[in-house]
């Protein structure tokens, strides 16, 4: 299916898929499924926005991330999730309550509780996080993955975006840089849900104008799914340029039925019996329903900790502008912060 | 033909009070009504209606050509805009939420408010959205994008905080050769509290005149938005301790009404600037040197200023109610200048 | 030559070219060669800013232009002149004295000198100029166009760039939106000439991808290229959509072969003798001449003039600015002035 | 190795005065040679050496990986820059021309001065280029930009008038973890009268702390740039009627150094404020309301300004010239000001 198809010659063991990648693959299947139960709930109990009662993740983003992860053995690539986020960040190995936590806006939280939503930022884990304009985020996994490649590092970046992407003129900017520089990167577009004026071209076309590689994934059996993913990260590390990969629309009224059919053809393929998988499942249930109960219980920020490694230069608060001026004790730099004059 | 018109644009035509949103709703509708050249942009603003549904039902009534979705590219179709405005329409644009106005920044300050200036005649758009926090929005969905334009020579600023002033700045935003960008705060959007009914007539309200929204002797508060009401509540509190404040709804920012805010400085001596914007470079500072340039003399104590602090808008509840101006935050300040 | 053809059924008489047309495009011609060496001389002069000292004028903008222009019956149509400014103006009927006054910023200038260069903008002649930012422009005039058609005019307008503007995002985005719209829209991008970091994509896949038709022109004579133009502007105008014209390098150093080569032919095929050609030539350089000369006898602008209609709100110089403040009485609107509160 | 350098970043090491535009190829230079972390980015800085040559002879010795051409597409590389520095690479970003950096303002107002309050860390980036007027650029090639810039939480603004604090400062900003905006006024770049030798040693100028240009104690003048040339020179003609100001050199705009602006005014009890940015919504307005907060009680005059009009900049030169503040202006001010 790959229109552009990698150097054929290379091909690496990374991409093996055996039973140990059936069991991952298993496990954060139900992970991100019952993940999306539990962020439901939250909404509907208002622990989290009511935006949220109808949230959905695509197990195809969480089956890409993890190949990603997988194939680096862990270590060292980049993910920005998109609209998806919890199934990747789970994949590039957030805990269900770390990625709860932030989505929440927890004290606890990674970001202080600043920045909450789908768009947690942990860098050293290998996540950025979304931030506002659509489009924007494969300029900066574009720029990430220059750095890697002029480090010398065998390492990629992947961005997860919407079809709508495209209408952007940043999107293209980054492409066009990302093509031109040969930055190891993957950009998967999400052409699932259409919209009112959504972008005339054809993708191909534009991966192909932009010199990436390009294949469209559909209902693709997760093994097919890793695979693509492996070459087109070979491609990216080796040098031979970025890969556009085109999402295709799934099924609304059965969201979780390529994760079903991996689950049947597991065993069959790959030695998986029934009680294995349903031990499987129950740790992926148990690590997230331990996880939405936590995380009703947990404090909520402090604003002047949380709020206090962000200020610009000059005291916030003015004493005629609060009833209660701060004590004026010096504040603790905290980790991260890089406010310093 | 009333009688198949949206329910959101004809309020007013049946005596009922309006909100703030059906009131901007109204105005678009009567504006495209009065004049064929009117037509609106933005992102799904057709057949869905628009984020906030302040143009629902307009396609289907004023049609394709004058309600036009386009693609998530706020600089490309604001700067089509641009174009269709040289060739004599009057483009009213929409930011889904106004925030996503900075991909149009360079458009919008480069070529639109150069216009009249470069000698390109006349440049009569009209860019629209939702503002503001205090909806648990985060950085992207919350802010104030005064400051992004208000350093800008050619443009216009408008920022109403109640229906009857949004449908009559509209009006006149719709009707002015220069380039506007107009703010709408979500919180004031479909406020219970600030719904009110309008008269029929066809009224506007010029833009560059500031309104007394109560007036005072003590201490005169300049404000705007939603901050209006966040000070008329302060005031409230402060009149049961005797102490008088005026509060001035500057209701345009740019052009700046300074003689309005003179006038009143002269008469209290003291002025407080109060925005839910952040501090530093907020406009509380062009006005506290205009007050230098105009009013110095009459100063009875420093200018002074009560905003959100310095940080992107926060996304949690918490912390965002602990980053904006809040009602007490404004009557510390103002018990603070009246006993200064 | 090309790709995507128009209708073909739809020809009009408009494309015929006669007698007229090519006693019209050789005058066009030689004014536009005189017109170059006229603003040459200026600048080494010091008349007007020294980048112009090797300033060039591509004919074949002014071939198209005027095409655009005699099509539209001399009015109607919209044109960016882009980087060869002067040749496109005069084909859309500016005079030679008109644009060097607007060069060089004289007092009697269109916009009373506030702002100059290429860059010279007058809607109610069909012409809007330059405004600082690569790519810019294709948005403004889609934008333009789409008025067109939504009033049911049979308008088009016409777009000169630079290649370098498919770097630009914001070029991509003006495409996408015309080709979306079908906005009766011509582009001609300039390939002429490459650069550092030029962006990849093939152009013809750009277009088609945002459904404008496309052609590349080369050192084709001038009636092709006229012939090339009625197509795309009766495409337009038809709502059959926009369409891209790419114009490939020319010789730099025969700059005007082809305005040669059709002199050439013009007595052949169009019977225009020698001394009909003579009289041409004669009267273009009569009238660039005449407007070198009056150029430099003109007023420079009156700053308190020129500036008045575009202050903001409040009187710009109170009197501890000034040594002289300035007179209190009323400023008389002007003509275009629209800054009123 | 230094025989082969190129000559405009090897002047302090043989001795000769630099210019402002030598100094900060020599900041470069000398960072990339410390930190192999430190790269650029821009329009033709590679093999064209820049627009105005600061980076000439950068790719022959340091290679395309760090010394990297970008098409044209401010945003798209900016947001590189960005992914860039959350990696740990030190990007400096060259904007052909300042005024440029409007189509990235999107990504530099949202994502990259957000960075560390997102939680993503630090995000140690430079966007440096030309800017100012008197070149008879136009409006396009002649802005200065502190004020798109200002109100945006997360950014410093740096802007040098001279070659040290020039090479000290861009230096800080290129080891400062936060992004950074750092203004070069092409008046400056090759001004003769400005050239001055340097120290060997590798110096910082401290981002956030301002200079004292001139002492005196009739007035105190606040200004950066170019416009500290024009205040000196204000300041010389004053002298000889016994007027004395005190220049003050803002080097850096975000974070202000308004301790130092306040004890100067606390001394001199008057404050004019000059820049050749344009007057509404200027940085004069955040200094005079935080001098408000902070000295309101010394000052026995009020806060004024000169600054270029409110306008596009022309592109005619007599126009450019009435447009800009000029030396009569200051000495005008100041005189009205000394004698209020
Ligand atoms: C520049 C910009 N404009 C508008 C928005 C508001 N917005 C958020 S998501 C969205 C639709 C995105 O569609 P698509 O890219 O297809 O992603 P999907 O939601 O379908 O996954 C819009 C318009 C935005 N985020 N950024
Ligand atoms: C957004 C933006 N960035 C940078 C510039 C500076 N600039 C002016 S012309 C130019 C090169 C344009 O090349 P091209 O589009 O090929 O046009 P040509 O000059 O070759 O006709 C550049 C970079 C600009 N005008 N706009
Ligand atoms: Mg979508
Ligand atoms: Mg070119």
């Amino acid at each position: 299916m790959v229109r552009e198809p990698a150097s054929p010659s290379r091909t690496s063991g990374i991409t093996g898929f055996g039973r140990e990648t059936a069991e991952d693959l298993a496990f954060h299947g139900f992970q991100a499924r019952f993940l999306e139960e539990g962020i439901r709930a939250l909404a509907r109990a208002g622990d989290v926005g009511p935006d949220y009662t109808s949230f959905t993740i695509d197990v195809r983003s969480t089956v890409i991330a993890r190949a990603m992860y997988r194939a680096a053995d862990g270590s060292g690539d980049l993910c920005y999730p998109g609209g998806h986020a919890p199934g990747p960040s789970l994949a590039f190995g957030a805990t269900p309550l770390e990625f709860l936590r932030h989505l929440a806006c927890k004290g606890t939280s990674a970001g202080g509780a600043r920045e909450g939503g789908l768009s947690w930022t942990d860098t050293r884990r290998g996540l950025i996080g979304w931030a506002g304009a659509c489009g924007l985020m494969s300029q900066v996994l574009a720029g990430a993955a220059l750095a890697f490649r002029q480090r010398k590092h065998s390492r990629a970046a992947l961005a997860f975006e919407g079809s709508r992407a495209l209408d952007a003129g940043g999107w293209h900017e980054g492409m066009n840089l990302a093509g031109a520089l040969r930055a190891p990167l993957i950009v998967v577009l999400d052409v699932a849900t259409a919209a009112a004026a959504e972008c005339a071209p054809s993708i191909g076309a534009v991966a192909e104008g932009y010199g990436f590689a390009y294949a469209e994934l559909g209902q693709d059996p997760f093994d097919a799914l890793v695979r693509e993913v492996a070459a087109a990260r070979r491609r990216a590390v080796d040098g031979a340029g970025p890969t556009l990969l085109a999402l295709g629309p799934r099924s609304d009224s059965e969201p979780w039925a390529l994760h079903e059919r991996f689950l049947e053809s597991a065993s069959a393929e790959w030695g998986l019996a029934g009680p294995e998988l349903a031990a499987i499942e129950r740790a992926a249930r148990a690590g997230v329903d331990h996880a939405v109960a936590r995380l009703v219980k947990e404090p909520s920020p402090d604003p002047s900790d949380a709020l206090a490694p962000v200020h610009t230069d000059h005291e916030p608060f003015p004493p005629w502008t609060r009833r209660e001026p701060r004590s004026p004790g010096p504040v603790e730099p905290q980790p991260g912060s890089a406010h310093v004059h | 033909m009333s009688t198949d018109l949206p329910a959101h644009v004809s309020r007013t035509r049946t005596g009922q009070p309006v909100t703030l949103l059906e009131a901007i709703s109204e105005a678009l509708w009567e504006e495209m009504e009065r004049d064929e050249r009117v037509f609106l942009m933005g992102e799904d603003i057709g057949a869905y209606g628009g984020a906030f549904k302040v143009t629902r039902g307009f396609l289907d009534h004023f049609g394709p050509d004058r309600v036009i979705d386009t693609p998530i590219s706020e600089g490309g179709f604001t700067g089509a805009a641009a174009g269709a405005a040289h060739m004599g329409l009057r483009p009213v644009v929409e930011m889904q939420f106004m925030d996503f106005i900075s991909p149009a920044y360079d458009v919008l300050t480069n070529y639109i408010a150069t216009s009249l200036y470069r000698g390109a005649g006349p440049m009569p758009l009209v860019v629209r959205g939702p503002v503001g926090g205090g909806n648990r929005g985060g950085p992207f969905h919350s802010q104030n994008v005064e400051m992004a334009f208000f350093h800008t020579p050619g443009l216009k600023i408008v920022y109403p905080s109640n229906p009857r002033d949004a449908k009559g700045l509209l009006k006149s935003a719709i009707r002015d050769d220069n380039p506007v960008i107009f703010e709408e705060h979500k919180g004031l959007y479909r406020a219970p509290h600030c719904r009110e009914v309008l008269g029929h007539e066809d009224y506007v309200v010029p833009l560059g005149s500031a309104r007394t929204a109560l007036e005072g002797d003590d201490l005169t508060v300049v404000t705007y938005g939603l901050m209006v009401h966040r000070s008329l509540e302060a005031a409230a509190e402060l009149a049961r301790d005797g102490i008088r404040i005026e509060v001035i709804d500057l209701r345009t920012l740019l052009p700046l009404d300074e003689d309005a805010i003179a006038a009143s400085v002269q008469r209290t001596g003291k002025l407080l600037i109060v925005h839910e914007d952040t501090r530093t470079g907020g406009i509380a500072g062009e006005i506290a040197i205009r007050m230098n340039e105009r009013a110095f003399e009459w100063l009875d104590g420093p200018i002074l200023r009560v905003t959100a602090i310095d940080s992107p808008v926060p996304f949690s509840g918490e912390l965002e109610d602990y980053f904006l101006p809040s009602v007490e935050d404004i009557a510390t300040a103002a018990r603070y200048l009246v006993n200064y």
